[in-house]
């Protein structure tokens, strides 16, 4: 076959980040943001974030909590990510989010109440610019965009300060034609908004290799024109870190970023599913190894930030915060029948009136039958 | 032989035309290995490979576009939404193309698709996994919209769908995936998409619903004829195009309407329905037709969804006020 | 004072809310140094700058979705579909998001966007560019859907729904973009969403009609004043929510009613009203709510869309049939 | 600021291809396919197509067509992708393809037919499988990807021959989830399918560097992990030999392909469009001077494959040639009022019964008042 003769008129490398590898030994020098203090708060904040899906996933096999996803795994993407953000900056979550919800400072309670099917958990009383969870795969990544451009413009035209969007999606997300939309006009008009992907490697039974040809998720930046990177998201000061510069750059005006975190997906996509169907036990065996609480826990001990009294000390401390929670989101009194018409509109088109009186009346008898 | 579910016929159609016709395809997220978020493809790609049931990236509006360009080429694809509350980035290949392909190509290609999606509330669900908005689809022209109610519907009702030569939107009432169990011999045979079903006979009011709320239809039935009355059951099952003509015949015997949908009431199939029985029947008419729907709101989180949903409350209270109309008592 | 086209009213609104209000901006395909390829934003990007008045890259899907980034952030984001054609891949934002995001936030937070397209048939061109899917939106819970049609109208809705504290949906109808002119003082006064516009009083039978159609309406309605019958003419302008009882009122004079639209008939917004009426006003009804819209196929390439429009003479006709209800006269 | 070590995972090069530049000089050796009577018919072939393009003006600017797009400048992509492909492979086209349709045997009344409001246009004669010109942007490439996929099945399961899907979009359309959803799944199915875009730096008004920051359109193949190659889009022969080589790719199984040719639109976007509102004259002035007939003609020139007897010969048979198709569109009866609705299903339904009797009436009714 005839060879001709191409010119290069482009060429792109894929990076990727680590600082502390499986067995916690640190691959290079920590970043100087990694202090003592530091690598504690963050183990605790995974530490806690997994005891709230334990907690979560045991309340909906009592039936006293709805579908679940649990992030058992990739805790170190939820808090390096939510600890990487300064509060005044809008995250915009999917729904595998606890480790940042907590971050972020959403209350336990809050969380629970979204999952046990009731929207005032989406009425957070911190991070009250914050989205809420996001159901639609993708979606949120174009309204991070919406809201990089609308902090943007405001710190433009109105004088504010300068804030940026971090948002955060699955592997499988990055199939969707949101996520190829939001990276390319984040990029076209330089916004100031991070996006980050949990691999985790499966999207519910679908993995990773029959998701996408490219060899990493981080790649799918060249095709915006916008940094991409990988880092390894078992290792938080990896994704901690990245996230930080990255946000730094876009707060400093220069443009948005692409952050593969390398994961897995160490419980069953949510309380619905069971991977046993489709995940190779091996497979899931040889990730148990690689997880991120684990290897922080072995550094901190190595450096002796951290020993078995610490540790019990936060699991008591812990289990009081959940258990605590636990009690709060159960004895709140259940929504009236007509909030499901409350908050539709800011305020109640006549053309409702009618079924919002209807919907009175059932309320009257649902509460004369049940009491 | 044995009986089975609403979701177990779903599998057997499916199985049966993959085996009847090498030109089906089967394709949607988690249909694979995994059979399935509610396993209505259970085993099939077991049964009949990787390359004719397939895991799709995450992708609706992908999902609906190479199904367009399959159909063309003559295969018979069968795409699933894992929930219809995700069918809508796929909205624009199933508006603008393969409800389409037919008639702007004068009939040279077309789009035998069947775009599968579970839809309805009531399970318990989060977010955006109990939508019921037939009412889009329905006003698409070139569409079929069918949605089946029993074991032995979705069974033929499938089948034909599959066998249609024209793009149908095949709703799952998700609710009573396994609510009952039916013998359904595995024929082959399909049923008409253009005929409603007769689930019930009576003389005094006609009562109208398809997918889940029929089971709250039917109950409700079964409490009226309790105090005599006896209503008609009709499951219009394709709701698109609707065979108008068994609802008026029905009509002509009871003069009377109720037709219950789970959707949003505003612009529903119900407000199609009761408008086609005013041109058709105004002369029967003997009291308002009444519709008994969601309400227009955003459904609900899970807590309050019941009280979204048309119970059998309020289906026998509408066919009380539609008896006694007009309230007064004179007319 | 000039008088102004429906478009160049469009034009004002949009100018006078940048002006008033920092927080819009506008966005979409086009709309920049090209003004739109109807130019309805014409001049507005040299006068108000890059950073308000934003052509985007193409994409609908990103041009719905982003708006709801900007609006849950304060903005009062204006965002521009080319044609309501192509408004369909954004769909899933508008009904999953804006829609539903102050109900999902319990008022936490909110989407005051409008979301803007060009709409109707009969201007001649390609396929796509001329969809009248208003039904779809009209059943979405959460949102307003407002159609316009006159320069007055058009300039006073378009200010309320920018002002609106939540989603809308305004379709401009294209055909009488420049079709008349009118004063349109630049006040800034805002027309309310929540009232029909009743157009032409009369005793003899209501019409219902909105975009475009409202124009071979207006004329039939002249031309049956010829041979006496006095119709009375109504604008629901705002689709959703939608008032029907303006509408009722006058039913209660004429006892009968018309709806004519242009988009297909089947579970189309006529079916809508028409059931309300029926609801509401059963007992007033002289005859069944006639229906003069699109046929329930495919707007036909531009050679025959004439034939596919309601035109003065199936409007006359339908008017004359309700009238003359029941045909042999006896009721 | 801290610097971290960072691993390269992953490299990417995007190449240029080209044969004949500005001057119609040859940059590198032909390929072989590059025959003395391929070139002829090839410039015989983007002249006819310039040749239809400037009568469709002029019959729109005097109401005898509808909104037509011209792919004034744009020939040699039309031309050169359709002459790349084999009989029997499927061309699933937008909408400015004039070249590429007369290339695959549509006949130009048919084309004249679609712009003038007459379905019966897309039902070709010939090419009988190739799709409709497509107005949705981008939509066209996930058709491509699903015909694709049929024409693999139908060789693995049935047997038929091996046949290759190609498409083509704009640059505009490079920005919407399709593409990128399209490109995407063909990777990781390894379809036999190959997308061109024509980039000819315009979306209506939107130029291309205000519809992604990506440097290249080539180089968004590496989110999909699939092949991308830029090529000079008016260098016939290099458009002609990469759709080529990459077809034969396809079909030998080797995967999907994304070809990016640089072109520039010399003409309005439709005769809907005023381009003179945001074109920068000097930049249309010099884009005239790289414009593909005037290369290729040159070369042929050079070559002596062509002088002025056979340009006059050209002209002349083409011009018999497009007046005879402009009889013939002319003077096609219009189809019945009816037409509507017989294509909408395969039978009419019966629900549609008085609505196809109604429009009957209306046809008689029209008829007899036109006449
Ligand atoms: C648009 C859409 N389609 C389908 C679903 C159903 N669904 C929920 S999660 C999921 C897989 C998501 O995988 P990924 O993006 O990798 O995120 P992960 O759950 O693994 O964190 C699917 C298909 C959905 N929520 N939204
Ligand atoms: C989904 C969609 N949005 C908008 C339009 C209107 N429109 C027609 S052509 C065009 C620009 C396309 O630009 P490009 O993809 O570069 O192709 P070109 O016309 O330059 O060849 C637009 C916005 C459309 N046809 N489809
Ligand atoms: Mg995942
Ligand atoms: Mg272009």
């Amino acid at each position: 076959m005839h060879k001709p003769r191409l010119h290069p008129v482009a060429s792109f490398d894929i990076h990727f980040l680590q600082y502390l590898d499986e067995q916690g030994q640190a691959t290079q020098a920590l970043p100087d943001s990694a202090t003592p203090d530091l690598l504690q708060a963050l183990y605790r904040q995974m530490n806690l974030a997994r005891l709230v899906d334990k907690r979560a996933v045991q309340l909906q096999r009592t039936g006293r909590l709805g579908t679940y996803p649990s992030s058992l795994g990739q805790e170190a993407v939820g808090v390096g990510v939510g600890s990487a953000m300064q509060a005044d900056d809008v995250y915009c979550p999917y729904y595998r989010e606890t480790g940042t919800l907590l971050e972020r400072g959403v209350e336990i309670e809050e969380i629970l109440a979204i999952w046990g099917g009731d929207e005032r958990g989406q009425d957070y009383q911190h991070a009250a610019e914050d989205l809420p969870l996001c159901v639609p795969i993708a979606t949120q990544l174009l309204h991070a965009a919406g809201v990089a451009f609308a902090l943007q413009y405001k710190h433009r035209q109105l004088d504010e300060p300068t804030r940026v969007a971090v948002t955060c999606a699955g592997d499988g997300a990055t199939s969707k034609g949101d996520f190829y939309e939001a990276l390319n006009l984040a990029g076209v008009w330089k916004l100031p908004v991070v996006f980050i992907i949990n691999n985790n490697q499966w999207a519910i039974s679908v993995a990773r290799s029959a998701q996408t040809a490219s060899a990493t998720i981080a790649q799918k930046a060249i095709a915006a024109g916008i940094q991409g990177l990988q880092v390894d998201g078992n290792d938080i000061i990896a994704v901690r870190t990245a996230v930080s510069d990255a946000i730094q750059r876009a707060r400093g005006g220069e443009g948005p970023a692409l952050i593969e975190a390398v994961t897995y997906r160490l419980c069953d996509h949510t309380t619905a599913d069971d991977a046993s169907r489709y995940c190779p036990p091996e497979a899931l065996e040889q990730a148990w190894a690689r997880e991120p609480l684990l290897r922080l826990g072995v550094y901190l001990r190595e450096q002796g930030l951290w020993d078995d009294g610490a540790e019990s000390d936060m699991q008591r401390e812990q289990a009081e915060i959940m258990e605590g929670a636990l009690r709060a989101y159960e004895s709140r009194p259940p929504a009236a029948v007509t909030a499901m018409f409350d908050h539709l509109y800011a305020s109640l088109p006549e053309a409702l009136r009618e079924q919002y009186q209807e919907v009175r009346e059932l309320g009257r008898r649902v509460e004369r039958e049940s009491g | 032989m044995a009986e089975i579910t609403l979701l177990e016929a779903v599998n057997q159609a499916l199985a049966h035309e993959l085996e009847a016709d090498a030109r089906v395809v089967l394709f949607g997220q988690d249909i694979g290995a995994n059979g399935g978020v509610f396993r209505a493809t259970d085993g099939l790609q077991q049964r009949f490979g990787t390359e004719r049931v397939m895991d799709t990236p995450l992708a609706e509006n992908m999902i609906a576009g190479i199904a367009v360009g399959m159909a063309v080429q003559g295969l018979r694809p069968v795409a699933e939404f894992q929930f219809m509350g995700f069918i809508y980035p796929g909205l624009d290949h199933i508006l603008s193309h393969a409800a389409r392909y037919r008639n702007r190509t004068r009939g040279r290609l077309s789009c035998p698709i069947v775009y599968r999606a579970p839809y309805g509330g009531g399970i318990h669900a989060p977010e955006h996994h109990s939508e019921s908005t037939e009412a889009i689809f329905a006003h698409i022209p070139g569409l079929r919209v069918v949605v089946p109610s029993s074991p032995a519907r979705a069974y033929g009702l499938l089948l034909a769908a599959i066998r249609d030569p024209d793009p149908v939107v095949f709703l799952e009432p998700k609710r009573i995936y396994r609510a009952v169990r039916q013998e359904v011999p595995d024929s082959g045979e399909a049923l008409p998409l253009d005929r409603c079903f007769r689930l019930r006979e009576g003389d005094d009011i006609t009562l109208v619903a398809w997918g889940a709320a029929l089971k709250e239809t039917l109950q409700a039935a079964d409490i009226l004829a309790e105090s005599g009355i006896e209503a008609e059951v009709i499951d219009p099952a394709t709701l698109k195009p609707l065979d108008i003509h068994t609802i008026i015949d029905s009509l002509e015997k009871t003069g009377r309407c109720v037709v219950v949908h789970e959707a949003a009431r505003f612009a529903g199939l119900g407000a199609e329905i009761a408008t086609q029985i005013n041109e058709y029947a105004f002369d029967l008419l003997k009291a308002p037709v009444q519709r008994v729907t969601g309400y227009d709101t955003v459904m609900p989180y899970y807590r309050l969804e019941d009280s979204y949903l048309p119970d059998c409350e309020r289906i026998t209270a509408a066919v009380r006020n539609t008896l006694d109309y007009p309230p007064g008592g004179a007319r």
